[in-house]
């Protein structure tokens, strides 16, 4: 018979990822430099958006990988962020401060309590319900101009400083990169950890039988709108950065085909790791730039490497790159 | 005198018209080792839905150590103290055995989880996905779900089916041990005889939804009506 | 002639394998027992034979044909039934169109609804309920009644004696043997000695993915059972 | 010689594609020819285009990657709201904006900046245009059918103004969103509303949408339909024969009769073989004519240094001279109005009324300050 | 008023047209298919260059059956190797034929907008209730009905319809009883490509063509599938009707609000049953 001791260690404990956290490390710090390694202003201002991409993708990943649910409707999140903080600015109703923390705060209230409802709502019919919510937003922003002007979308001006910050640094490109850069940092690591807590493990074990949950005594309404709320908080965060960086709202934020992309952004970085999107987002934002500005005939380009790299990486380029390491290391 | 570990009162149960479990009445003392027979269909997983809160109950009542739980949901039901196993396994197949059975021991390590991993024979295998474990493993470990919680009550749903005879006589014994040292109340449904009349104290009889006998083993086993609806050669 | 082969089969799941280097070959009218421990193999000898598993080395032989590729449906249509382990009822399904299902392949031959109801006649009863809202032992009737409505030439039955009571066990153990005699052959999976010792005549013992011992079913000791499938 | 840079964030997809490519067509046609021509002072043109969708936000977006890499003329873009979106940018990215199809009057107004500039006809001019026919319209019931953009929203309004103004009343306004597939609803609406004339707003797929359904409901003939950039050369080519008739504001056609409007139709013609210029290629034309002239008079291809050099100066265009005037940086030029007929055995707009450029461009808003 | 009913009843039928389609695969392979908007676009663009050459009649055949040959291949080429993938992964591939379609045809035909014209038969108006109803109009609703109640039947009663039902809960145990599930699955595929195709000739002569012309119905299709219960045909056809008719008296009740009708209704429907109208628990 084994010994407890023994299979305590190896039972239990996950193996140990130290060249994985090294690796992160070096990243992070390699993408702290870039700004003073010469970037152009062009570049840094796409890394921006592509890092804002990144961020609105990471949390649609996140609940994928943590709930098993696909969102349709993350845009509503992201678009959100930019509204609570645009059109009280705009319209004077708020000190600037308060809409800022209301921007960060109202994505993840509003999806925790929509969560309560509709995450127990299964499979695709969940998907449809959160496009359902999404669109049912994206038509009120569209359709009452005095919010902020309907289709034609809205310039937020912002004052000068806000919490003492100097609001220039968050349209600057190279300083708003840096900001983005550590926010997504934070937020990955934050989410990781979330994965790694008992409360993330008990997440999972509902996404995979939220019966057998119940019956090992397990409330799992709460859980599920949590990961759904934590997933929009980042969406909404990421609304809100793009807010500040582009100074304008439109309802195109809150569009269906935006929470598609970043599906899709999600799903080719693969969802199984917590990085995973926002890889996918950063290398799907550049290809797209790239594959524009060649030829006109961008749509098709994109349209078949898609195909071609979900045919051979299903699980995405996180999966690809997970394969590679283990070859190399066996 | 002990109130009982469990108890039914007139349990009843009805899938669009079709009585599957039809007023039963029953109650399990602390410690007993109870088996639940009948053919198929006779309504003894129903029986276990409605103690446990799968299936809504329509009349009746349960009490758990003389308190009504019938109100409770599943969730509560089992913090209550009421475990249970399934027919169909019902397993977490996405996450390692370890993980899950973690989860249910509602521990960061596993303390006395290891005892039912080792117990169960699965210790080799805790490290694997349960999608990827035999069928007869994943019915051990939907077992150690139940146990590891510690229950009070503990309700089985055919645990030895797919498992080799050994192996249902192991389990067998630790349930009997279970009983005694932990004083856990056992309710199993079973259609291995050498099982059932290998450990439990007493039998339930089910048939057609309705209570078709109770009595010791051997009363059971030489019961003509039990015979010819249900043993068969076995008895 | 030989219904299936198998000649030295290695099956895997994925990358992972499980069968190593397997033999086994049924012939018309015989009734072949399959036994082992949990997990050594014996769903998995099943799996490669629907396509489920993969087959990497060896030849499989279905019906006189060798498979080259697998399909989900080959078997069956090679007259090769399954009862499949853990049932795989179709939910969507009534029971009586889970049972027209397995007349997909159409064979001519004695089994129809009628004669699978009077077999079973709780079935009948509840012919027009969702499959999967059948009671466990229920359910493994309706999957022993789906593969005998296909008029199979082989019969795969993987543990069907789990969750049934003992009375029809019995009845079963009476019909499989009535099935042999009128020339249907069987492949019989169970851990159940008495039910093999009932219905087979030859026997193969697995572990780890390997036959380790195989004869009539009158060498079949209860030494070697302890031994090799701990009985 | 440092080339002249133009970066075009126009809508290249979407219920605009048509318009999108009508403007490109005309911008590479004008920059063929100056480069044909030697360049602009020896400076070579060159363009970049990118796709906007007609989405404001992300026409923002396109129009500061352009800018950020070079292209700091900006042009053409095709729905007020991505002008008025990019607007506030110009200044921190060191560019300028030059409109060609957006009519929106803001653009001139509230939302002026002093790099933003316009060459064609403002929502206001098209109002004035319209009113002296409308006055001679028997109808006195009218119905409005617009898009539900700020053009679309300015047109009703002003629409409504000038129709009370003479006495008619708008008994119904329909805004529909872009791309809308099924107007039948609206059509119908329109029908039980009794107005004997319809006044649209829609361009685009949306315009040949409605106009076929329209058609088939009857509604063509039951009553009067007129309308802003509804029947243009391309929406005509588009639904054919149910075309005939329609009136319609012109903001430039082909077939004008001037020698610089004859030399360009000439020019390209042979360009692109068996097709006419049409009203939107033809406003768009005249923002590179502008351009030209302004580059050259700055001596620079430097935005800032055109932007400087634009206002205040007269332009030789196909529309004849027309000056950017200073209030309001808005081309001062003339309007016309017309009706879809045969014309050199071609269904197209022919124009049947000229309004003059002091009348057909209303004063300048005082709601601009840049000329301070 | 019953012109307004009437146009509800001829949107709803087109949109039942694609909807079909995506029951169909959705009901098969639970892929949610995004490119079949642009099946349908495709099926318009394909007659209309049929109709330019042999008339219309000749168009609809020529868009049925282009497009059920093209949905045989998108089976054989992508559903199939991907079975066993997430549908996620499906799904991802489906968004990029989308993007590769609608290039396709923008580098065909162009980006101007193109119309089809009317077959004589059907053109002109028929007077119902002292209004002009276009006799066309008519004729797309009769045709939504017609394909509907043979879909219908043809699935309840059939042997394949048995087959469809059954791969579509458990392809693989299907598989084992000796279906052909490749074939089942090619067929239903094919059908389902073509109705999207035969949608889009119908469509033409009322809706000008554009490249994206398969967003907006592709969504609002989507709605007709979850409303009506996934891969159900009597609840799309229901929720085809209902929808349509909601969000045309939309449009005359409360114009501003009518295109967030379909959305409102999902939502509610999909709370009060999870499963759509006519969704039954596995
Ligand atoms: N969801 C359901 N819908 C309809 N009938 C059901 C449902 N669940 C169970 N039944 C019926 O209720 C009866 C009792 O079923 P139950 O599962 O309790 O039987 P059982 O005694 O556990 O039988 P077995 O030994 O075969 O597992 C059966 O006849 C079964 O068909
Ligand atoms: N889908 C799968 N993927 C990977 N491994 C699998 C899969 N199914 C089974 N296995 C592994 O293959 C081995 C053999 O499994 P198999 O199901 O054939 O056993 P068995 O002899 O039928 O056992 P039991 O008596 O429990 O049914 C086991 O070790 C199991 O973990
Ligand atoms: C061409 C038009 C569709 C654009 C419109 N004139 C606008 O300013 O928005
Ligand atoms: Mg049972
Ligand atoms: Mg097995």
């Amino acid at each position: 018979m084994t010994s407890p001791a023994t299979l305590t260690a190896t039972a239990l404990a996950r193996p140990a990822r130290a060249p994985g956290s090294v690796l992160a490390l070096i990243v992070l710090g390699a993408g702290c430099l870039l700004p003073f390694a010469g970037a152009s202003p062009l570049l840094l201002s796409l890394l921006v958006q592509a890092i804002i991409g990144a961020m609105l993708a990471t949390g649609v990943g996140f609940l994928v990988r943590q709930n098993g649910m696909v969102s349709f409707g993350h845009a509503l999140f992201f678009g959100l962020g930019g509204y609570v903080l645009g059109v009280p600015l705009a319209h004077g109703l708020l000190p600037p401060e308060v809409a800022v923390l209301l921007a960060l705060v109202v994505p993840a209230l509003l999806a925790f309590l929509l969560g309560l409802v509709i995450t127990r709502i299964p499979g695709v019919a969940f998907s449809m319900l959160s496009l359902a919510c999404a669109q049912t937003f994206y038509e009120v922003v569209l359709k009452v101009r005095t919010l902020a002007n309907g289709d034609d979308g809205m310039s937020v001006t912002f004052p000068a400083r806000l919490f003492g910050l100097d609001v220039g640094l968050l349209q600057d490109p190279r300083s708003m990169y840096l900001i983005c850069w550590a926010l997504l940092a934070a937020v990955l690591v934050g989410l990781w950890l979330f994965t790694r807590s008992p409360y993330g493990l008990l997440t999972l074990a509902i996404r995979s039988n939220e019966e057998r949950a119940r019956f090992i005594g397990y409330e799992t309404v709460v859980p599920r709108a949590a990961v759904y709320a934590l997933s929009a908080g980042v969406a909404g965060l990421a609304g809100v950065l793009a807010t500040f960086y582009n100074g304008f709202i439109s309802p195109d934020m809150m569009h269906w085909t935006l929470s598609g992309s970043a599906l899709v952004m999600a799903v080719i970085g693969g969802t199984r790791a917590v990085w995973g999107p926002a890889l996918g987002a950063v290398v799907f934002f550049f290809f797209k730039e790239i594959v524009g500005d060649a030829t006109e005939h961008w749509p098709a380009v994109i349209g078949i490497t898609l195909i071609v790299v979900t045919l051979c990486a299903p699980a995405g380029l996180s999966g690809l790159l997970a394969r590679l390491f283990a070859r190399r290391a066996a | 005198m002990t109130l009982p570990a469990i108890e039914g009162r007139a349990l009843s149960r009805t899938y669009g018209g079709f009585r599957a479990l039809d007023g039963v009445d029953l109650k399990v003392a602390r410690g007993e080792v109870r088996g639940i027979i009948g053919p198929n269909g006779a309504g003894k997983s129903t029986l276990m839905d409605v103690l446990t809160g799968r299936a809504a109950t329509r009349g009746g009542t349960v009490l758990l150590g003389g308190r009504d739980i019938s109100a409770l949901a599943p969730r509560a039901r089992q913090r209550a103290g009421l475990a249970r196993s399934f027919q169909k396994t019902n397993v977490f197949l996405d996450l390692t055995v370890g993980e899950q059975i973690r989860l249910a021991g509602r521990c960061a390590t596993l303390d006395n989880g290891e005892e039912v991993l080792v117990a169960l024979g699965l210790a080799e295998i805790a490290h694997r996905p349960a999608a990827d474990i035999s069928y007869g493993d994943r019915r051990r470990l939907d077992l150690a779900l139940a146990l590891v919680g510690r229950p009070q009550v503990l309700l089985l749903d055919e645990p030895a089916a797919g498992l080799t005879v050994e192996e249902s006589l192991a389990m067998a014994d630790l349930l009997k041990d279970l009983a005694r040292r932990w004083h856990v109340t056992v309710l199993l449904v079973e259609h291995d005889m050498e099982v059932v009349f290998g450990i439990c104290d007493r039998i339930t009889v089910l048939h057609l939804g309705r209570l078709l006998a109770e009595g010791t083993p051997a009363e059971i086993r030489s019961d003509p009506r039990v015979i010819s609806a249900y043993l068969g050669t076995a008895a | 002639m030989t219904l299936l082969s198998f000649d030295a089969v290695d099956a895997f799941y994925g990358r992972a394998q499980v069968l190593r280097g397997v033999s086994l070959a049924i012939g018309k009218g015989e009734r072949v027992g399959l036994l082992g421990r949990n997990g050594v193999g014996k769903t998995t000898v099943v799996n490669a034979l629907q396509g489920i598993a993969q087959v990497g080395r060896g030849a499989v032989v279905m019906a006189g044909q060798p498979a080259p590729r697998i399909r989900h449906y080959s078997a069956a249509r090679a007259g090769i039934s399954v009862v499949p382990q853990g049932r795989r009822i179709i939910p969507a399904l009534s029971v009586r169109e889970n049972l027209l299902l397995g007349a997909a392949v159409a064979r001519p031959g004695p089994w129809t609804l009628a004669r699978v109801f009077e077999l079973f006649p709780v079935l009948k009863e509840r012919q027009h309920t969702p499959g999967t809202a059948l009671s466990g032992g229920q359910q493994q009737m309706l999957a022993i009644g789906r593969a005998l409505m296909a008029n199979p030439d082989l019969l795969v039955l993987d543990e069907p004696s789990e969750g049934l009571a003992p009375v029809i066990v019995d009845e079963l153990a009476e019909v499989f043997v009535r099935l042999a005699d009128e020339g249907t052959s069987l492949l019989l999976i169970e851990q159940h000695i008495s039910l093999i010792r009932r219905v087979v005549e030859k026997y193969h013992i697995m572990s780890k993915g390997m036959i380790v011992d195989s004869g009539p079913l009158a060498q079949l000791t209860t030494e070697k059972l302890k031994q090799l499938v701990a009985v | 010689q440092e080339p002249l840079r133009i970066g075009v964030p126009t809508a290249l997809t979407g219920t605009y594609a048509d318009l999108g490519s009508q403007v490109k067509r005309a911008i590479a046609f004008a920059a063929a020819e100056a480069n044909a021509a030697g360049g602009i002072d020896g400076h070579k043109v060159e363009v970049e285009y990118l796709d906007t969708e007609a989405k404001p936000d992300l026409a923002r977006r396109q129009a500061e990657k352009l800018a950020l890499q070079g292209n700091k003329v900006l042009i053409g873009a095709i729905a007020s709201g991505e002008a008025l979106a990019i607007a506030p940018l110009l200044a921190r990215w060191d560019a300028l904006y030059i409109a060609t199809t957006n009519k929106s009057d803001k653009i001139t107004a509230e939302a002026c900046v002093p790099r933003m500039f316009r060459v064609n006809r403002p929502d206001s001019s098209d109002a004035a245009t319209m009113a002296p026919w409308l006055k001679g319209r028997s109808e006195e019931t009218w119905a409005v059918m617009a898009a539900d953009i700020a053009w679309g929203r300015d047109v009703a309004a002003s629409f409504g103004k000038a129709a009370t103004a003479q006495g008619k009343k708008v008994v119904l306004e329909n805004f529909s969103a872009l791309g809308t597939n099924d107007f039948a609803t609206y059509i119908q609406k329109i029908k039980d509303s009794g107005a004997k004339g319809v006044w649209v707003a829609l361009a685009g797929r949306d315009a040949v949408n409605f106009a076929m359904q329209a058609k088939q409901a009857g509604l063509l003939d039951s009553a009067t339909v007129a309308g802003v950039s509804f029947v243009t050369d391309n929406t005509v080519a588009s639904i054919g024969d149910a075309a005939k008739g329609v009136a319609g504001i012109i903001n430039y056609s082909s077939t004008l009769d001037n020698p610089a409007n004859k030399a360009f139709v000439a020019a390209w013609e042979k360009a692109y073989p068996g097709t006419t210029p049409t009203n939107f290629e033809g406003e768009t034309y005249i923002a590179m004519q502008v351009l030209f002239q302004a580059v050259k008079a700055a001596g620079s291809v430097k935005a800032a240094d055109i932007a400087k050099a634009l206002p205040g100066r007269t332009y030789a265009t196909i529309l004849g001279d027309q000056q950017m005037r200073r209030e309001d940086n808005q081309l001062v030029g003339p309007n016309f109005f017309g009706v879809v007929e045969v014309f050199d055995g071609k269904l197209r707009p022919v124009v049947k009324m000229s309004v003059p450029a002091e009348t057909a461009t209303v004063a300048p808003s005082p709601a601009c300050k840049i000329a301070g | 008023m019953i012109i307004h009913i009437l146009n509800g009843f001829v949107y709803g039928g087109l949109l039942y047209l694609v909807a079909i389609g995506l029951v169909l695969i959705f009901g098969l392979r639970q892929v949610v298919n995004f490119a079949h908007g642009s099946l349908f676009m495709l099926g318009a663009y394909v007659g209309y260059a049929a109709t330019a050459i042999a008339g219309f009649w000749a168009g609809v055949v020529a868009a049925t059956l282009v497009l059920a040959i093209l949905g045989l291949l998108l089976d054989r080429a992508v559903f199939r190797p991907l079975q066993d993938q997430d549908p996620i992964v499906t799904l991802l591939v489906t968004f990029g034929l989308l993007l590769v379609i609608e290039d396709l045809v923008r580098t065909i035909w162009g980006k101007d907008t193109l119309t089809i014209a009317m077959p004589d038969l059907l053109s002109g108006t028929l007077r119902i209730a002292g209004e002009d109803f276009p006799v066309y109009r008519l004729f797309v609703i009769l045709v939504a009905a017609g394909m509907g109640a043979g879909l219908t039947l043809w699935l309840k009663r059939s042997r394949i319809g048995l087959y469809v039902r059954a791969f579509a809960s458990d392809p693989l145990t299907t598989g084992t009883q000796g279906v052909d599930t490749e074939r089942v699955s090619a067929a239903v595929v094919a059908l389902g490509a073509g109705f999207a195709g035969l949608a889009g000739i119908i469509a033409g002569p009322l809706l000008a063509l554009s490249p994206a012309m398969g967003g907006s119905i592709l969504i609002e299709s989507f709605i007709v599938v979850v409303v009506g219960g996934f891969g159900s045909f009597s609840g799309a056809f229901v929720a085809a009707l209902v929808i349509g008719q909601l969000q045309n008296l939309g449009i005359v009740f409360i114009p501003s609000f009518a295109t967030m009708i379909p959305f409102l209704l999902m939502m509610l429907i999909l709370l009060w049953r999870p499963l759509g109208l006519t969704g039954r628990a596995a």
